[in-house]
Protein backbone atom coordinates (compact mmCIF):
# COMPACT_ATOMS: atom_id res chain seq x y z
CA UNK A 1 0.00 0.00 0.00
CA UNK A 2 0.86 3.84 -0.37
CA UNK A 3 1.73 5.79 2.71
CA UNK A 4 2.21 9.30 2.87
CA UNK A 5 5.32 10.58 4.82
CA UNK A 6 5.73 13.76 6.16
CA UNK A 7 9.16 15.49 6.53
CA UNK A 8 10.68 17.34 8.82
CA UNK A 9 13.87 19.50 10.08
CA UNK A 10 16.90 18.30 8.34
CA UNK A 11 15.09 15.22 7.24
CA UNK A 12 13.30 17.76 5.08
CA UNK A 13 16.73 18.76 3.71
CA UNK A 14 17.64 15.49 3.08
CA UNK A 15 15.15 13.93 0.95
CA UNK A 16 14.63 17.55 -0.54
CA UNK A 17 10.84 17.74 0.03
CA UNK A 18 8.68 17.99 2.84
CA UNK A 19 6.15 15.12 1.89
CA UNK A 20 6.48 12.43 -0.36
CA UNK A 21 4.45 9.00 -0.68
CA UNK A 22 6.42 4.99 0.17
CA UNK A 23 5.11 1.82 -1.08
CA UNK A 24 5.14 -0.33 1.43
CA UNK A 25 4.31 -4.09 2.12
CA UNK A 26 1.31 -5.07 4.95
CA UNK A 27 2.76 -5.23 7.76
CA UNK A 28 5.40 -3.40 7.87
CA UNK A 29 6.74 -1.95 11.69
CA UNK A 30 8.12 1.68 11.48
CA UNK A 31 11.41 0.26 12.31
CA UNK A 32 11.48 -1.15 8.92
CA UNK A 33 10.40 1.83 7.27
CA UNK A 34 12.98 3.55 8.94
CA UNK A 35 15.61 1.12 7.97
CA UNK A 36 14.25 0.99 4.95
CA UNK A 37 14.72 5.09 4.58
CA UNK A 38 18.05 4.72 6.32
CA UNK A 39 19.41 2.21 3.35
CA UNK A 40 17.97 4.24 0.49
CA UNK A 41 19.56 8.06 2.26
CA UNK A 42 23.00 7.15 3.69
CA UNK A 43 22.76 10.97 5.22
CA UNK A 44 19.95 9.28 7.89
CA UNK A 45 22.58 7.41 9.12
CA UNK A 46 24.93 9.79 10.50
CA UNK A 47 21.79 11.29 12.51
CA UNK A 48 21.65 11.14 16.09
CA UNK A 49 18.16 9.63 15.98
CA UNK A 50 15.64 8.93 13.57
CA UNK A 51 11.61 7.80 14.48
CA UNK A 52 8.81 7.97 12.68
CA UNK A 53 5.66 9.52 14.51
CA UNK A 54 2.36 7.98 13.48
CA UNK A 55 -0.89 10.17 13.48
CA UNK A 56 0.75 13.01 15.62
CA UNK A 57 1.98 11.16 17.77
CA UNK A 58 5.28 8.88 18.95
CA UNK A 59 5.15 5.31 18.87
CA UNK A 60 6.54 1.94 19.61
CA UNK A 61 9.22 0.43 17.64
CA UNK A 62 6.85 -2.55 16.50
CA UNK A 63 3.70 -0.80 15.67
CA UNK A 64 2.31 -1.99 12.23
CA UNK A 65 1.29 0.68 10.02
CA UNK A 66 -1.91 0.73 9.11
CA UNK A 67 -3.75 2.25 5.48
CA UNK A 68 -4.27 6.03 6.30
CA UNK A 69 -1.45 6.54 8.57
CA UNK A 70 -0.15 10.13 8.59
CA UNK A 71 3.77 9.49 9.35
CA UNK A 72 6.20 11.73 10.04
CA UNK A 73 9.86 10.95 10.03
CA UNK A 74 11.13 13.09 13.30
CA UNK A 75 14.73 13.92 13.02
CA UNK A 76 16.64 14.76 16.89
CA UNK A 77 14.21 17.79 17.93
CA UNK A 78 15.75 20.97 18.95
CA UNK A 79 13.41 23.29 20.07
CA UNK A 80 13.11 25.82 23.28
CA UNK B 1 -2.65 28.42 26.24
CA UNK B 2 -0.43 26.51 23.86
CA UNK B 3 0.50 28.38 20.74
CA UNK B 4 2.88 27.83 17.70
CA UNK B 5 3.08 30.85 16.39
CA UNK B 6 5.38 33.04 13.67
CA UNK B 7 4.99 36.59 15.70
CA UNK B 8 6.83 38.17 18.59
CA UNK B 9 6.07 36.92 21.54
CA UNK B 10 4.34 39.09 24.11
CA UNK B 11 4.91 38.34 27.47
CA UNK B 12 2.54 40.66 29.21
CA UNK B 13 -0.18 39.23 27.05
CA UNK B 14 0.95 35.85 28.51
CA UNK B 15 0.88 36.91 31.87
CA UNK B 16 -2.77 38.26 31.90
CA UNK B 17 -3.49 34.84 30.23
CA UNK B 18 -2.66 33.47 33.24
CA UNK B 19 -3.55 35.33 35.83
CA UNK B 20 -5.75 33.68 38.29
CA UNK B 21 -6.96 35.35 41.67
CA UNK B 22 -5.34 32.16 43.65
CA UNK B 23 -2.02 32.69 42.38
CA UNK B 24 0.80 34.13 44.11
CA UNK B 25 3.04 33.37 41.88
CA UNK B 26 3.83 33.17 38.45
CA UNK B 27 7.56 31.82 36.78
CA UNK B 28 8.06 32.82 32.71
CA UNK B 29 10.51 31.28 31.61
CA UNK B 30 11.86 33.30 28.45
CA UNK B 31 14.34 31.22 25.98
CA UNK B 32 15.88 33.53 23.92
CA UNK B 33 18.21 33.48 20.53
CA UNK B 34 21.52 33.66 21.69
CA UNK B 35 24.32 35.53 19.36
CA UNK B 36 26.49 32.17 19.97
CA UNK B 37 26.89 28.52 19.84
CA UNK B 38 30.41 27.07 21.10
CA UNK B 39 32.14 30.56 20.53
CA UNK B 40 30.80 30.56 16.49
CA UNK B 41 28.98 33.61 15.46
CA UNK B 42 25.07 33.28 14.92
CA UNK B 43 23.42 35.53 13.00
CA UNK B 44 19.78 33.85 13.08
CA UNK B 45 17.89 31.75 13.57
CA UNK B 46 15.00 29.34 12.29
CA UNK B 47 12.20 27.10 13.52
CA UNK B 48 10.58 24.70 12.49
CA UNK B 49 7.27 22.93 14.06
CA UNK B 50 5.61 19.94 13.08
CA UNK B 51 2.81 21.93 14.52
CA UNK B 52 -0.45 19.83 15.35
CA UNK B 53 1.90 17.01 17.20
CA UNK B 54 3.62 19.84 18.67
CA UNK B 55 0.64 21.33 20.44
CA UNK B 56 -0.23 17.45 21.60
CA UNK B 57 2.84 16.70 23.04
CA UNK B 58 3.36 20.16 24.87
CA UNK B 59 0.22 19.63 26.12
CA UNK B 60 1.21 15.79 27.40
CA UNK B 61 3.94 17.54 29.19
CA UNK B 62 1.78 20.02 30.93
CA UNK B 63 -0.53 17.69 31.76
CA UNK B 64 2.30 15.96 33.45
CA UNK B 65 3.32 18.32 35.11
CA UNK B 66 -0.05 19.36 36.76
CA UNK B 67 0.10 16.02 37.86
CA UNK B 68 3.09 17.08 39.79
CA UNK B 69 2.09 19.95 40.71
CA UNK B 70 -0.66 22.49 42.13
CA UNK B 71 -0.65 24.96 38.32
CA UNK B 72 -4.03 27.18 38.37
CA UNK B 73 -3.04 28.04 34.83
CA UNK B 74 -0.27 28.42 31.68
CA UNK B 75 0.70 29.49 28.72
CA UNK B 76 3.37 27.96 26.53
CA UNK B 77 4.48 29.81 23.47
CA UNK B 78 6.86 28.68 20.36
CA UNK B 79 7.97 30.82 18.04
CA UNK B 80 8.53 29.35 14.39
CA UNK B 81 10.05 31.02 11.65
CA UNK B 82 13.06 33.03 11.01
CA UNK B 83 13.65 34.74 15.16
CA UNK B 84 16.45 37.20 14.94
CA UNK B 85 19.23 37.25 17.72
CA UNK B 86 17.94 38.13 21.44
CA UNK B 87 14.43 37.81 20.61
CA UNK B 88 11.72 34.96 22.29
CA UNK B 89 12.17 32.15 20.76
CA UNK B 90 9.66 30.21 23.43
CA UNK B 91 7.84 31.69 26.62
CA UNK B 92 6.46 29.32 29.24
CA UNK B 93 4.29 31.02 32.09
CA UNK B 94 3.08 29.31 34.90
CA UNK B 95 0.46 30.28 37.99
CA UNK B 96 0.68 28.49 41.04
CA UNK B 97 -0.37 29.40 44.63
CA UNK B 98 2.90 29.36 46.19
CA UNK B 99 5.76 29.71 44.23
CA UNK B 100 8.14 26.70 44.70
CA UNK B 101 5.72 24.99 42.00
CA UNK B 102 5.94 27.32 39.74
CA UNK B 103 9.93 27.55 39.34
CA UNK B 104 9.43 23.93 39.30
CA UNK B 105 6.45 23.56 37.18
CA UNK B 106 7.79 25.80 34.81
CA UNK B 107 11.30 24.05 34.99
CA UNK B 108 10.00 20.73 34.19
CA UNK B 109 8.23 22.15 31.60
CA UNK B 110 10.90 23.40 29.40
CA UNK B 111 13.55 21.02 30.04
CA UNK B 112 10.69 18.16 28.57
CA UNK B 113 9.79 20.33 25.80
CA UNK B 114 13.40 20.20 24.89
CA UNK B 115 13.22 16.64 24.55
CA UNK B 116 10.21 15.49 23.35
CA UNK B 117 8.04 18.07 21.12
CA UNK B 118 8.62 18.38 17.62
CA UNK B 119 10.37 21.43 17.04
CA UNK B 120 13.25 22.10 14.79
CA UNK B 121 16.33 24.81 15.52
CA UNK B 122 18.48 26.12 12.73
CA UNK B 123 21.42 28.07 13.70
CA UNK B 124 23.06 30.25 10.08
CA UNK B 125 26.74 31.32 10.68
CA UNK B 126 28.10 33.73 8.11
CA UNK B 127 29.52 30.87 6.81
CA UNK B 128 26.81 27.79 6.56
CA UNK B 129 24.14 26.85 8.59
CA UNK B 130 23.38 23.60 10.96
CA UNK B 131 20.52 22.06 12.28
CA UNK B 132 21.03 21.67 16.15
CA UNK B 133 21.23 18.38 17.45
CA UNK B 134 20.55 16.40 14.43
CA UNK B 135 24.21 14.99 14.34
CA UNK B 136 26.98 13.38 17.38
CA UNK C 1 18.05 47.48 37.82
CA UNK C 2 17.08 47.55 41.49
CA UNK C 3 13.36 49.64 42.13
CA UNK C 4 11.12 50.33 44.91
CA UNK C 5 7.95 51.98 43.09
CA UNK C 6 4.60 52.69 43.36
CA UNK C 7 3.51 52.32 40.15
CA UNK C 8 2.24 48.73 38.37
CA UNK C 9 5.29 46.65 37.00
CA UNK C 10 5.97 46.57 33.34
CA UNK C 11 7.06 42.80 32.66
CA UNK C 12 7.85 44.19 28.94
CA UNK C 13 9.51 46.59 30.03
CA UNK C 14 12.26 44.62 32.63
CA UNK C 15 12.52 41.72 29.82
CA UNK C 16 14.07 44.52 27.61
CA UNK C 17 15.86 46.09 30.40
CA UNK C 18 17.70 42.54 30.81
CA UNK C 19 17.79 41.43 27.43
CA UNK C 20 21.34 40.63 26.55
CA UNK C 21 22.89 39.45 23.03
CA UNK C 22 24.83 35.94 25.08
CA UNK C 23 22.04 35.63 26.87
CA UNK C 24 20.10 32.17 26.34
CA UNK C 25 17.66 32.26 28.94
CA UNK C 26 15.86 35.04 31.29
CA UNK C 27 13.58 33.48 33.91
CA UNK C 28 11.45 35.80 35.80
CA UNK C 29 9.73 35.40 38.51
CA UNK C 30 5.99 37.17 39.78
CA UNK C 31 4.93 37.97 42.85
CA UNK C 32 1.32 38.59 42.61
CA UNK C 33 -1.45 39.38 45.54
CA UNK C 34 -3.49 36.48 46.48
CA UNK C 35 -7.05 36.54 47.33
CA UNK C 36 -7.34 35.08 50.38
CA UNK C 37 -4.49 33.56 52.74
CA UNK C 38 -5.07 30.37 54.45
CA UNK C 39 -8.68 30.66 53.49
CA UNK C 40 -9.27 33.98 54.65
CA UNK C 41 -10.56 36.35 51.88
CA UNK C 42 -8.05 39.05 51.12
CA UNK C 43 -9.45 42.18 49.84
CA UNK C 44 -6.56 44.49 49.24
CA UNK C 45 -2.23 44.41 50.53
CA UNK C 46 -0.34 47.29 51.75
CA UNK C 47 3.34 47.32 51.09
CA UNK C 48 5.76 49.46 53.06
CA UNK C 49 9.78 49.63 52.11
CA UNK C 50 12.67 51.18 53.92
CA UNK C 51 13.61 52.03 50.65
CA UNK C 52 16.98 52.87 50.75
CA UNK C 53 17.82 49.82 52.78
CA UNK C 54 15.41 47.60 51.17
CA UNK C 55 17.73 48.93 47.79
CA UNK C 56 21.00 48.09 49.83
CA UNK C 57 19.54 44.48 50.75
CA UNK C 58 18.66 43.37 47.54
CA UNK C 59 21.73 44.37 45.97
CA UNK C 60 23.43 42.08 48.33
CA UNK C 61 21.41 39.25 47.51
CA UNK C 62 21.99 39.83 43.61
CA UNK C 63 26.05 40.44 44.44
CA UNK C 64 25.50 36.78 46.02
CA UNK C 65 23.87 35.16 43.18
CA UNK C 66 26.12 36.91 41.07
CA UNK C 67 28.90 35.16 42.53
CA UNK C 68 27.23 31.70 42.19
CA UNK C 69 25.70 31.76 38.85
CA UNK C 70 26.68 33.65 35.74
CA UNK C 71 24.49 36.29 35.80
CA UNK C 72 24.55 38.72 32.46
CA UNK C 73 21.81 41.17 33.55
CA UNK C 74 19.20 41.36 36.39
CA UNK C 75 16.02 43.19 36.85
CA UNK C 76 14.20 43.41 40.91
CA UNK C 77 11.54 45.50 41.32
CA UNK C 78 8.97 45.70 43.92
CA UNK C 79 5.83 47.57 44.76
CA UNK C 80 4.75 49.47 47.24
CA UNK C 81 1.62 51.47 48.59
CA UNK C 82 -1.60 49.71 47.61
CA UNK C 83 -1.49 46.70 45.52
CA UNK C 84 -5.03 45.33 44.28
CA UNK C 85 -5.50 41.01 44.50
CA UNK C 86 -3.91 39.81 41.39
CA UNK C 87 -1.54 42.19 41.15
CA UNK C 88 2.16 42.35 40.90
CA UNK C 89 3.96 43.00 43.89
CA UNK C 90 7.45 41.96 43.08
CA UNK C 91 8.82 41.26 40.19
CA UNK C 92 12.51 39.49 39.82
CA UNK C 93 13.99 39.04 35.81
CA UNK C 94 17.58 37.05 35.73
CA UNK C 95 19.10 36.69 32.39
CA UNK C 96 21.88 34.27 31.88
CA UNK C 97 23.60 32.19 29.04
CA UNK C 98 21.75 28.83 30.21
CA UNK C 99 18.57 28.15 31.77
CA UNK C 100 19.57 25.83 34.99
CA UNK C 101 21.34 29.47 36.22
CA UNK C 102 18.25 31.89 35.56
CA UNK C 103 15.93 29.56 37.70
CA UNK C 104 18.59 28.69 40.84
CA UNK C 105 19.21 32.44 40.79
CA UNK C 106 15.78 33.95 40.38
CA UNK C 107 14.77 31.17 43.12
CA UNK C 108 17.03 32.25 45.53
CA UNK C 109 16.53 35.81 44.98
CA UNK C 110 13.31 35.64 45.91
CA UNK C 111 14.04 33.20 48.37
CA UNK C 112 16.57 35.83 50.04
CA UNK C 113 14.54 38.55 49.40
CA UNK C 114 11.89 37.38 51.60
CA UNK C 115 13.83 36.86 54.67
CA UNK C 116 16.24 39.89 54.73
CA UNK C 117 14.87 42.90 52.61
CA UNK C 118 13.13 45.72 54.84
CA UNK C 119 9.53 45.51 53.09
CA UNK C 120 6.30 44.72 55.28
CA UNK C 121 2.75 43.35 54.11
CA UNK C 122 -0.14 44.28 55.59
CA UNK C 123 -2.86 42.21 54.52
CA UNK C 124 -6.92 43.93 54.88
CA UNK C 125 -9.73 41.69 55.09
CA UNK C 126 -13.48 42.62 55.74
CA UNK C 127 -13.09 42.52 59.24
CA UNK C 128 -9.52 43.87 59.84
CA UNK C 129 -6.00 43.79 58.51
CA UNK C 130 -2.86 42.61 59.87
CA UNK C 131 1.06 42.33 59.19
CA UNK C 132 2.08 39.60 57.76
CA UNK C 133 4.91 37.53 60.07
CA UNK C 134 4.74 39.96 62.44
CA UNK C 135 3.29 37.55 65.03
CA UNK C 136 4.19 33.75 65.90
CA UNK D 1 23.01 61.59 73.83
CA UNK D 2 19.69 61.80 71.60
CA UNK D 3 19.00 59.80 68.65
CA UNK D 4 16.77 59.03 65.87
CA UNK D 5 15.33 56.27 65.23
CA UNK D 6 12.33 55.27 62.64
CA UNK D 7 9.97 52.79 62.62
CA UNK D 8 8.07 50.76 60.09
CA UNK D 9 5.43 48.28 59.45
CA UNK D 10 3.52 47.23 63.06
CA UNK D 11 6.05 49.05 64.69
CA UNK D 12 5.37 52.00 63.13
CA UNK D 13 1.57 50.94 64.34
CA UNK D 14 3.17 50.32 67.56
CA UNK D 15 4.39 53.52 68.73
CA UNK D 16 1.75 55.78 66.39
CA UNK D 17 4.65 57.29 64.43
CA UNK D 18 7.23 56.75 62.04
CA UNK D 19 9.81 58.26 63.48
CA UNK D 20 11.15 59.73 67.18
CA UNK D 21 14.16 60.85 69.11
CA UNK D 22 15.48 58.44 71.95
CA UNK D 23 18.25 59.60 74.58
CA UNK D 24 20.33 56.61 74.85
CA UNK D 25 23.56 56.44 77.01
CA UNK D 26 26.83 56.33 76.00
CA UNK D 27 28.25 52.96 74.81
CA UNK D 28 24.70 51.03 74.41
CA UNK D 29 24.46 48.69 72.15
CA UNK D 30 21.43 48.13 69.68
CA UNK D 31 20.50 44.88 71.48
CA UNK D 32 20.07 47.04 75.16
CA UNK D 33 17.71 49.70 73.31
CA UNK D 34 15.67 46.55 71.88
CA UNK D 35 15.19 45.89 75.07
CA UNK D 36 14.15 49.22 76.36
CA UNK D 37 11.77 49.62 73.66
CA UNK D 38 10.35 45.84 74.86
CA UNK D 39 9.81 47.11 78.37
CA UNK D 40 8.84 50.51 77.21
CA UNK D 41 6.19 49.54 74.68
CA UNK D 42 4.95 45.60 75.60
CA UNK D 43 3.21 45.00 72.16
CA UNK D 44 7.22 44.09 70.84
CA UNK D 45 7.11 41.56 72.90
CA UNK D 46 4.80 39.62 71.01
CA UNK D 47 6.21 39.98 67.47
CA UNK D 48 8.71 37.12 65.91
CA UNK D 49 11.46 39.33 65.97
CA UNK D 50 12.34 43.62 66.83
CA UNK D 51 16.15 44.01 64.85
CA UNK D 52 17.61 47.77 65.15
CA UNK D 53 19.10 48.43 61.79
CA UNK D 54 21.82 51.17 61.65
CA UNK D 55 22.50 53.04 59.06
CA UNK D 56 20.81 51.17 56.60
CA UNK D 57 22.74 47.95 57.41
CA UNK D 58 21.46 45.19 59.76
CA UNK D 59 24.01 45.22 62.75
CA UNK D 60 25.32 42.56 65.02
CA UNK D 61 23.46 42.78 69.05
CA UNK D 62 26.70 44.38 70.59
CA UNK D 63 26.96 47.01 68.08
CA UNK D 64 27.41 50.23 70.08
CA UNK D 65 25.44 53.65 68.85
CA UNK D 66 27.22 56.14 68.05
CA UNK D 67 26.10 60.29 67.91
CA UNK D 68 24.75 60.42 64.20
CA UNK D 69 23.58 57.01 63.81
CA UNK D 70 20.26 56.60 61.87
CA UNK D 71 18.25 53.62 63.82
CA UNK D 72 15.62 52.01 61.94
CA UNK D 73 13.06 49.27 64.01
CA UNK D 74 13.09 46.15 61.78
CA UNK D 75 9.63 43.86 62.78
CA UNK D 76 9.47 41.03 61.06
CA UNK D 77 10.13 41.11 57.30
CA UNK D 78 7.55 40.14 54.85
CA UNK D 79 7.93 41.84 51.28
CA UNK D 80 7.49 39.41 48.28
Amino acid sequence: MQISILAFGIARDILGTSTFDMEIKDGQTVAEIVDELKSKYAAFNKLNSVLLAVNEDYVDDDYIVQQGDELAIIPPVSGG
Amino acid sequence: MIRITSQPIDVNELLDAVSHPGAGAVDIFVGTTRDNTGGKRVVKLDFEAYEPMAIKEIQKIVDRASQLWTILNYAVVHRVGLVEIGQKAVVIAVATPHREDAFLACKFIIDELKKTVPIWKKERFEDGEVWVSAHP
